[in-house]
């Protein structure tokens, strides 16, 4: 096992396969895969405010939220640091961990106490890489992770609550 | 002198005119030097804009270079027309079309009269201020005006740019119900038209008098709008085609819009002040008679300023000719005579309200019109307004300037320039290549 | 049909008669000739009438001509339907509707107009197919819950002269829409003309008193069989089956045609063809106002579905493209008619194809779509029968709006003014009318001030002394209003719509998912459960805004956050660093709570974008389609579905909504121009 | 939110009296119809004159501003390089700038010329081209500068003018509906004249506001007041081009078609691709085509000069 305790969270679990299974991203996958990815999640605990991921920087691990929110933020020059999606316990966080060129879309920060469960990136990717029965079962729920952020974001560019033409002409 | 040796007098903008125009004035040791009525006026090309379009499309087309008298250049050029096809009209549409026309010299003329050129006499900046201590005579100067445009509007559908008029008639001619509504409010035009001539011709002027040479048309039983004959006071007796054989179009440096001088080169003076002196025996009856009382015949001959009283009789003109035009009216069955068109050269004067305005259209082998060349009353007079301005300079040089100013604009307002008009055709004529 | 009674009215006599129809200062209006079409006009004598002429017909044209010398060449109706029937008659193009004024004492005062000058009227030479019109538009117009009090005084009175078509044009099909040309309803009198003069059936009162004071003989048998035999001839030359059977069915199954492009080709959205139809009934609310503000009148308008601004709201618009709004007209007029009003919107006159510019004939666009349908489904009511039809619709789309609705408008006054957001504002009112008090959480008031367009808005929350009002600045009208001051009065018709139906989620647990201004309408009912709360299982309350200074009634929502019967998340679209909360689409945060979804009933409200998207997801959890409610937005002239502005499919949003279920609406939330 | 400009009214509970809205009007390339409507609202003029304080007006009063303004009506298209600098300065000074007519919407009939008739007439006639300064071709006011109203019409209709004034002084949505010239034709009830006498009308495609003047005169409409939304051309094209029996006036002509859309706002992009694609606008005369060129050019003040009847003036017509 790797110290992926880098973004400054403490570690609290390792490999306790018998944790996972209220996580809805591991519950769903059959028990060998989920076993073996087990083997490889560390669970940290995180203060409010830390960003362990950072926008642009090659992403070191992927991580489901065990418990607590994380803020995904984007910079804008002009408007400092734009929080562009809330996420909650059973989301995933690092995608771009196992999608070429590994750089994260955007900084995570957690917004309370969080617990996370990670994988090293390297790690996971070399394992997607050599187990294809993890993959087949992991891969659909990151895919699905990404379908329906894109999906949002369609919405939210419609910005569907703003005013129309406020001026009476 | 009571100034330096050199003054100038300069009006940037002159308000209360149709378009834009200036003035500059430069004397020199009490010699006027320069008297320019500049135009700016942007060019819109009309002359070129209504080749290669049928006769009826001109019409609605030449309307457009002024939105005060659009009626003026639809008569000059449906006339033109017909005279070229040969087209007798019906002799109530003959009646219509006058009664159109009085319907723009009663808008014009009140519009004039009463929000242009009265403040000036009443020392005033606009209308709206000389209604805050004369409602009562405002009031009636916008109903009068509102007779006027509810005339075109019974015609026409609107009043300015009406669509009806084409050649050989109209599109619609009105029922005689919806002409006998408008009496009324006519009989109250004619009202406030004749009290109009008696508060102008008790208006204080300016002490101006010079002897102009005077240009109008002339019919033996009419008072001139639609036919008669092209006169002067020098003895010119023309028909209506044939304004080219005693007048030109000259250019001038200092302006966008050509000049038109007599053959000898002098201005003349064209307008109501013109068709009264020259024309004044074909006025209806009422308004010979409010004419007389008010002993101004001699004054509108000379001396500019009086113009305001020469409008004010037109107006009583206008709505008592109209009052009997609607009471002879009966609808014929068809609006308009079936036209053939032919090719040729299409000729006529009309007596728009600033004066007489002519149109020589080219028409071509397959109905279009191939040349146009179109002289409105203000392009004539510029001549004769700044002839004035260099006679009346030498009178107000000892006025404070800004005084004096004020003198020579009301001057100019007095010949109710139409810029727009005058201006519409200036680059087109620039033609100085051999 | 007894023959002893059709008397016989001689040529000669037609003076008397028109005579006879003016008695008692009515004004009579008949067929006259102007501007090369003949049109109904004021009339007083026979020779006002375009005798010696008649029409011909054809796609995008009608074309006036001298009958033929002869026996025939006196007639006077020898001609088929005039350019404009009787619909500016009956239902004037303008008409002033409302006043509303600021009073001297600064009340604001609102008055439904009705006819201005009551003056009766006697109509000559009404056709089987105008009449069968003027039947529609009584059932639209005076049979619906709501009034409209203009037409209901104009048509009082009316005295109704019918003729039957002695000839057919070629863009006329009343055979086919069994609306004519024999005269079966709306006259008093029946004539049928021959070349000497009519035969004259009485079928009223009104009509039996008119010829008996003219003394007329009974009409011979021959005369009478001459007069049956001219309009079986109508009938025969018109034939019948001009549009496909099943009409209604088949626009229904095929709202995606690609005839509709085609016709969006050819057709230039002119209107006509809606214009002139008779039985078109939309209109707009036109404003006039003095230029001090303080009084303005409301004119109703002939308006049309082929308008832009017809199906404009404040976030855009429903149908910008031209082919929905042709296919608006058409599966309105020959289908949802149907579901309303229990009748077809057509009446065959052919108007529509002769007068429009384009020759566009909705026999062929009916008979092309027929041609190359889908598949009819067999379990739909087949067209043409009203009985089957409204039997059909009174199992699927009654309309449960309250069965009437009062038009008046009552005063009330701005007590307190608190602003929400930068664009929103909660006005709180008070009124002692108790119309208003009994409101129900979802209705709506329409909120009249002079000089603006009066705007439908949502009730915010009820009081025992009057209500309140959330306002998004979002056009003219609700500016002015959210600039209101306490003080300002205003005048309030309602409360109106379809409420939320909170006996639907007694017992059950409770989804409300509110976005944006859609929040509003949704607090009464928040206010109601919490008032109740042990009537409702576990409660939910999603909230969407665009940004944390979006958010409305932040302090009332934080405290319900934290009681603890209650689960409620706040998501915005973006936000910046200094939001903790949580930032995403609404139905993001659905994934994770709701699990109970089929005990569960939904109350939605936002834009309609965000409540089909909630609808999707809510559903994918389980809960019935139709435990889902929620509001749509159209525009709203009148509120009481009377200006068609807001009709949808089978229903009228003000009136059979604005709260709908999600089984109720269907696939229609996802077809686009619909 | 502000919205429009408030006249001075004060409703109880609907806020303080604001001051009178400062009004200006301007003009450029145009014939003055525009403005004059104004006057030509003789009813309302002098209540407008209360509620509205007017600060520029050149056709109406001697009192000149340069601004600020609270509403500025512009009118006429822009043709000078001049009037491209004049036009950026105004809307700068004005609150809210307003176009009024067919010259300042779309252009005006002037807009018709192209840029290489422009250039080539300049070459062909002027001997100094610096002479007259004008734009290659007219434009409409909105090219230049931002644009937050619009009255349509050569010349616009007095009853928009007066909803446009009582609007901004009661602080509505000015009610200028964009829907075809037939709503209002059918609402008056006229007879339609393409169905009734085969003429073209270019009503189904042109925007409502005059009040269907041409077909209650019974003449098709000549589209003065410009394209509507949605306007479909092309459906229109078709159908004048169709002959269709017994109307004798349809079946035109692909150049007759075109002619009928190159009017007032012929420049419109609705229109003028209209006539991009079947021809029908007159060419420009790249020389000058007057009937009677112009005399020399003379210089110095004019004087009066004799009056008497002179022989030398001819008096028989030669023709």
């Amino acid at each position: 096992m790797r110290n992926v305790n880098r973004a400054g969270g403490e570690a609290t679990a390792q490999g306790d396969r018998a944790s996972y299974s209220e996580i809805p991203i591991f519950a769903s996958m059959p028990p060998g895969p989920r076993d073996r990815l087990a083997d490889v999640v560390t669970r940290l605990e995180f203060e409010p405010g830390v960003t362990f991921m950072n926008e642009g920087e090659v992403t070191a691990s992927l991580a489901v939220v065990v418990r607590g929110r994380v803020g995904l933020r984007m910079r804008v020059p002009e408007r400092g640091g734009v929080t562009i999606l809330t996420l909650e316990a059973g989301d995933i966080v690092g995608w771009s961990a196992i999608v070429a060129p590994y750089r994260a879309t955007t900084s995570a920060t957690t917004l309370e106490a969080t617990e996370l469960a990670i994988v090293d990136a390297e790690t996971l990717r070399s394992l997607l890489a050599d187990d294809c029965e993890l993959a087949a079962a992991l891969l659909p729920q990151i895919l699905d992770t990404v379908v329906k952020r894109l999906a949002a974001t369609r919405v939210q560019l419609l910005d569907l609550f703003q005013g129309s033409e406020i001026n009476a002409w | 002198m009571g100034h330096g040796g050199d003054l100038r007098f300069q009006v940037e903008n002159l308000t209360r005119v149709e378009g834009e125009g200036s003035l500059h004035l430069r004397v020199r040791d009490g010699v006027v030097e320069e008297a320019h009525l500049e135009i700016f006026e942007a060019p819109r090309y009309f002359e070129a804009l209504v080749v290669g379009r049928t006769p009826d499309e001109v019409i609605d087309i030449v309307a457009r270079i002024c939105g005060i008298c659009p009626v003026a250049y639809q008569m000059s050029a449906v006339h033109a027309f017909e005279s070229l096809f040969e087209v007798e009209v019906h002799p109530q549409v003959a009646a219509l079309r006058r009664l159109l026309y009085c319907g723009e010299w009663i808008e014009s003329h009140a519009l004039h009269v009463y929000l242009l050129h009265a403040p000036d006499f009443l020392g005033y900046p606009s209308a709206v201020e000389l209604a805050r201590d004369h409602r009562d005579l405002v009031a009636g100067g916008l109903r009068l005006k509102k007779a006027g445009n509810q005339l075109l509007s019974i015609l026409g559908g609107r009043p300015i740019h009406p669509v009806s008029v084409k050649v050989g008639g109209f599109s619609r001619m009105p029922r005689r119900s919806e002409l006998v509504a408008l009496r009324p409010s006519l009989e109250e035009a004619l009202e406030l038209a004749l009290a109009t001539v008696e508060v102008t011709a008790g208006l204080d002027t300016p002490s101006f008098d010079r002897v102009p040479r005077l240009v109008s048309m002339k019919h033996p039983t009419e008072y001139p709008l639609n036919h008669g004959r092209i006169v002067s006071s020098d003895g010119v007796d023309l028909a209506l085609s044939d304004w080219g054989r005693a007048f030109q179009e000259v250019q001038v440096p200092w302006s966008n819009a050509l000049q038109a001088r007599a053959k000898d080169g002098y201005p003349y003076l064209l307008g109501p002040s013109a068709r009264i002196s020259l024309a004044g025996d074909q006025l209806h009856p009422i308004a010979r008679e409010a004419l007389a009382r008010s002993g101004a015949l001699e004054s509108i001959r000379t001396n500019p300023y009086r113009s305001i009283v020469a409008r004010a009789v037109e107006l009583v003109h206008a709505t008592a000719e109209a009052l009997d035009i609607v009471d002879a009216y009966e609808r014929p069955a068809r609006p308009a005579t079936p036209v053939t068109p032919r090719s040729g050269v299409a000729a006529w004067a009309t007596e728009a309200p600033r004066g007489l305005l002519f149109h020589r259209y080219v028409v071509g082998e397959d109905g279009k019109v191939a040349a146009a060349t179109i002289v409105p009353p203000t392009s004539q007079n510029q001549a004769a307004i700044e002839a004035d301005l260099a006679a009346f300079a030498p009178r107000i040089l000892d006025l404070p300037i800004g005084e004096a100013t004020h003198r020579l604009e009301q001057l100019i307002r007095s010949y109710d320039p139409c810029i727009s008009c005058a201006t519409h055709f200036l680059d087109l004529r620039v033609d100085r290549s051999p | 049909m007894v023959i002893d009674d059709r008397l016989f009215l001689p040529r000669e006599r037609l003076d008397d008669f028109i005579a006879s129809l003016a008695n008692g200062g009515r004004r009579v209006v008949g067929p006259t000739l102007d501007d090369g079409a003949i049109v109904m006009a004021d009339i007083e004598r026979a020779d006002d009438l375009p005798a010696g002429w008649t029409l011909e017909s054809a796609p995008g044209r009608v074309a006036l001509s001298r009958l033929p010398d002869g026996l025939g060449s006196r007639r006077a109706f020898q001609y088929p339907v005039t350019g404009d029937g009787i619909k500016q008659i009956t239902f004037p193009s303008r008409v002033d509707s409302l006043t509303v004024e600021t009073t001297p004492e600064g009340g604001t005062a609102v008055r439904v107009v009705a006819q201005a000058e009551a003056e009766p009227v006697a109509i000559l030479g009404a056709r089987a197919c105008d009449l069968a019109a003027l039947a529609v538009h009584d059932r639209v117009l005076i049979e619906g819950p709501a009034t409209d009090p203009d037409y209901a005084s104009r048509r009082k009175d009316l005295l109704v002269i019918g003729v039957e078509c002695a000839v057919a044009g070629s863009t006329c099909f009343c055979a086919t829409m069994g609306t004519g040309p024999e005269v079966t309803t709306g006259a008093d009198l029946v004539l049928s003309e021959l070349d000497d003069g009519f035969v004259v059936r009485s079928t009223t009162v009104a009509g039996e008193r008119l010829v008996t004071g003219l003394g007329l003989t009974p009409a011979k048998p021959e005369v009478v069989s001459q007069a049956d035999g001219q309009v079986a001839a109508t009938r025969a030359a018109m034939g019948e089956g001009a549009i496909p059977d099943r009409a209604r069915e088949l626009l229904l199954a095929n709202l995606e045609h690609p005839r509709w492009d085609a016709i969006a080709e050819r057709c230039v959205s002119c209107a006509n063809c809606t214009l002139v139809c008779p039985t078109c009934f939309c209109t707009g609310q036109v404003v006039r106002s003095g230029m001090d503000g303080r009084a303005s009148t409301s004119v109703r308008t002939w308006d049309s579905c082929f308008t832009e601004g017809f199906a404009q709201v404040a976030g855009g618009n429903f149908r910008s493209r031209p082919r929905d709004r042709y296919r608006q007209w058409l599966t309105h007029k020959f289908g949802t008619w149907w579901d309303q009003f229990g009748t077809s919107g057509c009446v065959g006159c052919g108007r529509c194809i002769a007068w429009c510019p384009v020759g566009i004939d909705v026999r062929q666009e009916l008979t092309a779509l027929a041609n190359s349908s889908v598949p009819l489904p067999d379990t739909l009511p087949a067209a043409q029968s009203v009985e089957r039809s409204r039997a059909a619709g009174a199992a699927a789309h009654a309309p449960v709006g309250p069965d009437t609705i009062q038009l008046d408008f009552v005063e009330a006054t701005v007590t307190e003014v608190r602003p929400e957001t930068a664009d929103t504002t909660t006005l709180r009112l008070t009124t002692t009318d108790p119309g208003l008090l009994r409101g129900l959480p979802g209705q709506f008031v329409m909120v009249a001030v002079p000089a603006f367009a009066i705007p439908p808005i949502s009730i915010s929350r009820f009081h025992p002394d009057g209500l309140e009002l959330t306002i998004r600045s979002a056009g003219a009208a609700t500016s002015f209003l959210t600039r209101l001051r306490p003080g300002a009065t205003l005048g309030l018709r309602g409360p109106l719509g379809r409420p939320w139906p909170l006996h639907d989620a007694e017992g059950r647990d409770v989804v409300i998912v509110g976005g944006g201004i859609g929040l509003a309408p949704l607090r009464p009912v928040i206010d109601a459960i919490i008032r109740d709360r042990d009537r409702f299982a576990d409660v939910r309350l999603y909230i969407g805004a665009r940004t944390p200074r979006d958010r409305l009634f932040v302090e009332e929502i934080d405290a319900l956050a934290i009681r603890d019967d209650l689960i409620v998340r706040v998501t915005v679209d973006r936000a910046g660093p200094e939001w903790l909360g949580r930032v995403g689409i609404v139905t993001q945060l659905f994934s994770s709570v709701v699990g109970t979804g089929a005990d569960a009933t939904a109350f939605i409200c936002g834009p309609e974008r965000m409540m089909g998207a909630t609808a999707d997801t809510l559903g994918d959890l389980g809960i019935p389609p139709e435990h889902m409610w929620l509001t749509l937005e159209r525009r709203m002239e009148c509120g009481v579905g009377l200006c068609g502005h807001c009709q949808m499919g089978s229903r009228f949003v003000c009136r059979d909504g604005p709260v709908f279920s999600v089984a109720e609406l269907g696939s229609k939330l996802q077809i686009e121009g619909l | 939110m502000d919205v429009g400009v408030r006249a001075a009214v004060a409703i109880p509970g609907h806020g303080p009296a604001p001051r009178r809205p400062r009004i200006g009007v301007v003009k450029f390339a145009s014939c003055d119809g525009c403005q004059l409507t104004i006057l030509d609202l003789e009813d309302d003029l002098l209540e407008i004159a209360e509620r509205f304080e007017i600060v520029e007006f050149a056709e109406a009063t001697s009192r000149r501003s340069s601004g600020p303004f609270d509403v500025l009506l512009v009118e006429g298209s822009i043709s000078t390089p001049e009037q491209v600098v004049e036009i950026a300065r105004l809307r700068a000074e004005a609150r809210r700038l307003v176009v009024i007519g067919a010259c300042a919407t779309a252009g005006g009939i002037q807009a018709l010329r192209t840029a290489a008739e422009h250039e080539a007439f300049r070459e062909a006639v002027y001997p100094v081209p610096a002479y007259v300064d004008s734009l290659a071709t007219a434009h409409p006011v909105a090219d230049y500068v931002q644009v937050d109203a619009e009255l349509r019409g050569c010349p616009i209709d007095p009853r928009q003018l007066l909803e446009l004034l009582t609007s901004l002084s009661v602080g509505r949505r000015p009610q200028l509906p964009d829907q075809a010239v037939c709503l209002e034709c059918k609402r008056r009830g006229i007879p339609c004249v393409v169905v009734v006498d085969g003429q073209p009308c270019l009503g189904p495609v042109t925007r409502t506001g005059c009040g269907a003047i041409c077909p209650a005169f019974r003449r098709g409409c000549y589209g003065c007041f410009g394209p509507r939304e949605a306007a479909n051309t092309a459906g229109l094209v078709a159908a004048f081009g169709a002959a269709r029996p017994g109307v004798d006036q349809l079946g035109m002509s692909a150049v007759d078609i075109g002619r009928l859309f190159a009017g007032f706002t012929g420049a419109a992009p609705a229109f003028r691709s209209v006539t991009v694609s079947l021809g029908g606008r007159p060419p420009m005369p790249l020389r000058p085509t007057l009937a009677s060129p112009p005399e020399t050019l003379v210089d110095g003040p004019p004087a009066w000069g004799p009056v008497d009847a002179s022989p030398a003036h001819p008096t028989e017509s030669e023709d």
